[in-house]
């Protein structure tokens, strides 16, 4: 397993982390005024994986993922005020407001596309992978998926097919316990690891802690140097939390499908305040950095929501565009 | 008569059907979750236990194949999606199984699944939460297909969908969900294949199925006081299609107008017109017209479906340059109050 | 020009793809094995190798969704079903994914991605490994459709199909593979959404698709024996459709017969039957009309696909009652001398 | 393991290895008349897991499989003259004519249904057992499948949710090394054990020689056991093989995807031969039974044929019946 980052990479993820809650943050604030017109998935509580891919994976690398994406395609580079302005439905929107949350895309970061349908992006994944093995590039493809989309046939099916060609594959799964308001023990036979299924397919895997982003770092960034020199695919499965309620901006342990206590557990386990917490022990930061960062996150994340407020809705007649391709 | 919502009557048709026979078991993704399927199945795992009311991994296609085995044990299975986007994953088994079991077998055995899906609209859905492909289903032979409009004919076609012996694709609009309607106590059901006639007249055959339904009763009341009389015939039944009623009317009215609320090409309200122009032939007056979703999917941005769905005010557009009756739509427009992307106050997202 | 038969023309036409753009890869069940998908993709693997020619697991959703992903790389996958009824296990990724992805995401991206289904029928391929659902895929935004049935425009439109830069469904009929034509050498192509006028006249507009296509010409040749002339237009697509040709034609004739190969419920012909009766009304001077396959699974027994499919006695029949005009097709039917649940001696089964 | 087989039903284990041989070869031999006008898949070679199933569940048992289903059909017990009728398409047909080799039924006998989609009966049967859970019976849904279906997500679901609900379900895979002319290589990654897959999955598992009637037996015995006293899903893989070609009557070793001397390997191990042998040898059986037990089996597969070409074909009206049941 590598070692602990350095200190430069591990500054740079906390400012992922950061970054990441404080816009999710911000969207849940500004979800009620109505202005946001489209279901929203949000990720706090989960910003660790999503930072480690950021300080992992090349912008040549491409990526998926599902309906809970924010967090990954921030991760993957993508351009913040074109995701803002895509959740307000605007022209300047990184779909041109065809999307919407659920639908978002940066090419330029190599950010493919995330969609809606659980586990509807798993086998193009691995579709993106077999392009790159086509072409001989040493790109990787990242699979974001959650323990839900587990389930799925088509993950079985996709996988199979990763392994059988050795396609250079990265699989991240969150797991957060929970698809919606299911927990996994309705859904998935009590005591079986999700990695190990997927070792059972033919991947290598690795679990871990993930709400430590140092831990998902490490286990990431051997993952990506096996894929580069041609292991084939990789799972990660990492265990994290949800804090918000599945869609929308609201906490919702009061409604029943699980409890304040297990919620307050793992929010004692904050990856964002951990990992702060530690690199103000390990003297990589102190309080006037961290103070310079969270305004520094706050300007632009203010900027991207006064952008995207700003911008112009799309002309009426572009819904009647874009159905199909070329001349 | 109660008045009871739309997603009351499902829940109440569900209950009466767990009640009255051992067999109904009822499952599906968020069936015993708190928010119980936007209320349809809510309390039902309370009352009936976990073996006859359950949640489900999220593995449509097999659960499909599950709810086919178990309707051939003996039981009858309801399998809700909580939307029909989702059901994609299942074709295979609700067409190459489902559909086909009772006739491949010689008529051995019948498969009584009902399958509930749910249709979104509006609050950025967007192209994978709004699909109406109500003409896939109708196409398969061996499937039958109910959309209801109104809180009584959910809970009844609801009821006689579970009892039927074949498998019923159960057709549920997100948008109806709040309306309230009349319901009638008991285990009382609304047949399938019988279209509903909702307002009498000579002047036009106006037929409608789900959402379109009510915003065709808007149209035709607003018509009818500007001196217009409709037919509005409501479908409740896809398939088996009511062609007797849809005939008589347009025998008596010599036009017709068909509304849907799926894509223009392909669409149910094609083989209406279709089947009218054939058998009708010499009843139609002028030519027959269609309303009904542009070719495209819907987009997120409520920007992108101001004009994406029929409304009222369309509807009565068209009848009037069908009748060639200049009438001015723009007050029954100017009634809604609330914004174009959510069926009412009520909706405030996100699903 | 050659003369091939349609399935060389379509070996033709993947053999020129691969070697003219190295995006072009090929893969599917069977696609390397002895029997080379009928031998469509015969010799292919030798010539272009294992990386672009492949085989695959019986997983058809996955292997659906792998080619969008190839797709969106870059490449221009061609994916084959050796029966149309597999792809069922597909439809999420084609319809959720493929079809939308371009829309969906702005037009940031399109997939170039090919899906050959080969559709069966007769020698008891029974209700699973028969169907016809062209009305499907020409229902969903985003996909376009095509069904040849001639050798020379199976190569062209699939050579059309591959490098449009979207989904295409090729939608190719097992009765025809064996079927031989002229086909031009080269990378020649025929344009996606363009019919073809496969014989001129003015008495009726006729417009058929795949084997329909055939049994059309020997009608309209027998009909043209007995001084009947008809417009017969091959759709070749059916989405896009080529409505100005139909209408064309129809302004001519004034009548409309409509063959397709699927269940007449909600099928492509009751769109056109739908279509042309609302924009050309003015043209229509009798009942426009449809055959199709009824509303039925094919069954297995050769006793009972006898009477399942249109045949060009049936047509010459139906014209014969659209225009008044007693014909007698018995000869027509006299002339097949191969069973009826074969396309010809060639065939001896088992798929 | 469960001991070996008493001498009767090691006597009744032959009976049902030759009878099904006789049926498949009689099947082909009469194929090229054109009389059976539809597909056929036989399993001459693979009769052994048959046999084994015609002795280990019982007839309240209910199984259902796939487009080789006629040993399925015969070791479930199903009628063999309706069967025949079946293939050649007669009025009298298992399913009326209207689904051929591949949609084969008889309910009286537990055989539930056979279709011809890959895996598009695994879920069906997974459902009969939650029909048997929910209702309390002690009976056992039986699953056929090849090793192609393995690679349909649709297995992957199913064998989730029959563990997740510990359901009666006894999954038996024969894997045969091939489907149609694909050998496995091409289709699963190489040295992954399907069993294996399935005990991720959380079935219980056995693997074994299906050519070897009594081990097939023996481990199909415990495994029912098992069930019956609640176990769970159980997967059985038997590794056989398939003589002639993958669809049709004729052998094709020929034509390149195999070869000869692969073929005669196996061949070597003919589950009939080899069990005839070993009871010739325990003094089971001599051979004027083995030649009383032909000629019955003769007799009986002559029946069946006769009757099945005497009987009448369907009116041409039944095509447009049975399409919806009830009023
Ligand atoms: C095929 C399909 N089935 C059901 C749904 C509804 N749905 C949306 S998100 C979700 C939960 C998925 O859980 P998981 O994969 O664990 O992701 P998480 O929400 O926990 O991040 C479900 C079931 C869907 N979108 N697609
Ligand atoms: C979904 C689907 N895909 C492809 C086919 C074509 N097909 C028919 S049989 C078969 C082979 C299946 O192999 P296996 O499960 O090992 O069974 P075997 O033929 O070896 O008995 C295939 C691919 C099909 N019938 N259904
Ligand atoms: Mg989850
Ligand atoms: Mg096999």
């Amino acid at each position: 397993m590598s070692a602990r980052p350095d200190a430069g990479v591990s500054r740079d993820l906390l400012y992922h982390l950061k970054r990441i809650r404080r816009v999710e943050l911000e969207i849940a604030r500004r979800y009620p005024e109505g202005a946001m017109r489209c279901p929203v998935h949000l990720s706090v509580g989960q910003e660790a994986v999503a930072a480690a891919v950021a300080v992992t994976l090349r912008r040549e690398d491409l990526a998926v993922s599902g309906h809970r994406a924010h967090a990954h395609y921030l991760g993957k580079g993508g351009d913040l005020t074109a995701m803002i302005a895509e959740i307000y439905g605007k022209a300047t929107g990184c779909s041109g407001g065809k999307g919407g949350s659920m639908h978002l895309i940066d090419e330029a970061a190599g950010f493919m596309g995330s969609t809606a349908i659980v586990g509807g992006t798993i086998p193009v994944g691995v579709g993106l992978a077999l392009g790159m093995k086509q072409t001989g590039t040493d790109q990787i493809s990242c699979i974001f998926l959650g323990d839900g989309a587990i389930e799925a046939g088509v993950f079985y099916e996709s996988l199979n097919f990763a392994v059988l060609k050795r396609l250079p594959v990265l699989f991240v799964c969150e797991n957060n316990l929970y698809s919606v308001y299911t927990p996994l023990a309705k859904r998935q036979p009590a005591g079986r690891c999700i990695a190990d299924v997927a070792a059972a397919i033919g991947a290598r895997t690795a679990s871990g802690d993930g709400n430590d982003v140092e831990q998902v770092w490490s286990l990431m960034t051997d993952a990506v140097a096996a894929l580069r020199a041609g292991s084939g695919p990789w799972f990660l499965e990492l265990a994290t939390y949800r804090w918000l309620e599945h869609c929308g901006p609201f906490y919702d342990n009061d409604i029943g499908y699980r409890s304040e206590a297990e919620f307050r557990a793992w929010q004692a386990r904050d990856p964002v305040a951990c990992h702060q917490a530690r690199l103000i022990e390990r003297g990589v930061i102190d309080a006037a950095m961290v103070a310079r960062l969270d305004a520094d996150i706050d300007g632009e994340v203010a900027q991207a929501f006064a952008a995207a407020e700003a911008a112009p809705f799309p002309e009426p007649g572009a819904a009647f565009t874009d159905l199909y391709a070329g001349p | 008569m109660a008045q009871l919502t739309f997603a009351a009557a499902i829940n109440d048709a569900l209950r009466i059907a767990l009640t009255i026979d051992p067999r109904v078991i009822c499952y599906g993704l968020g069936t015993d979750d708190p928010k119980g399927v936007f209320g349809t199945t809510a309390g039902l795992q309370a009352q009936f236990g976990a073996e006859r009311v359950f949640d489900m991994p999220t593995a449509e296609n097999a659960m499909t194949g599950i709810g086919v085995g178990a309707a051939l044990y003996g039981l009858r299975p309801v399998l809700t999606h909580q939307r029909l986007d989702f059901a994609l994953l299942s074709l295979d088994q609700i067409v190459n199984n489902a559909a086909k079991w009772h006739f491949m077998f010689g008529g051995r055995r019948a498969v009584p699944l009902t399958i509930r899906m749910i249709m979104g609209r509006g609050w950025g859905q967007g192209p994978t939460h709004s699909q109406n492909l109500q003409a896939w289903f109708a196409h398969i032979p061996g499937l039958k297909v109910v959309m209801p409009a109104t809180a009584g004919d959910a809970k009844g076609l609801l009821l006689s969908a579970i009892f039927d012996d074949n498998p019923v694709i159960f057709l549920e609009h997100r948008w109806l969900h709040n309306l309230k309607g009349e319901v009638a106590e008991g285990d009382v059901r609304v047949p399938l294949g019988r279209a509903q006639r909702l307002r009498r007249g000579d002047a036009i055959t106006i037929v409608a199925m789900s959402t379109m339904t009510a915003e065709a009763l808007h149209a035709v009341d607003f018509l009818a006081d500007h001196g217009v009389a409709a037919d509005l015939i409501d479908l409740r039944s896809i398939r088996p299609l009511d062609w007797d009623m849809i005939a008589a009317s347009v025998k008596r009215t010599g036009r017709l107008l068909v509304l849907d609320t799926g894509s223009l090409t392909g669409s149910v309200a094609g083989e209406i017109v279709a089947g009218i122009a054939e058998r009708g032939w010499n009843d139609l007056q002028a030519a027959p017209r269609r309303l009904a979703v542009p070719d495209f999917p819907e987009a997120t941005s409520p920007a992108l479906t101001r004009t994406y769905h029929v409304r009222a005010e369309q509807i009565v557009d068209a009848v009037a340059a069908m009748l060639q009756r200049p009438i001015d739509s723009a007050p029954l427009a100017a009634r809604r109050t609330h914004p174009h992307d959510v069926p009412g106050a009520w909706f405030t997202g996100p699903f």
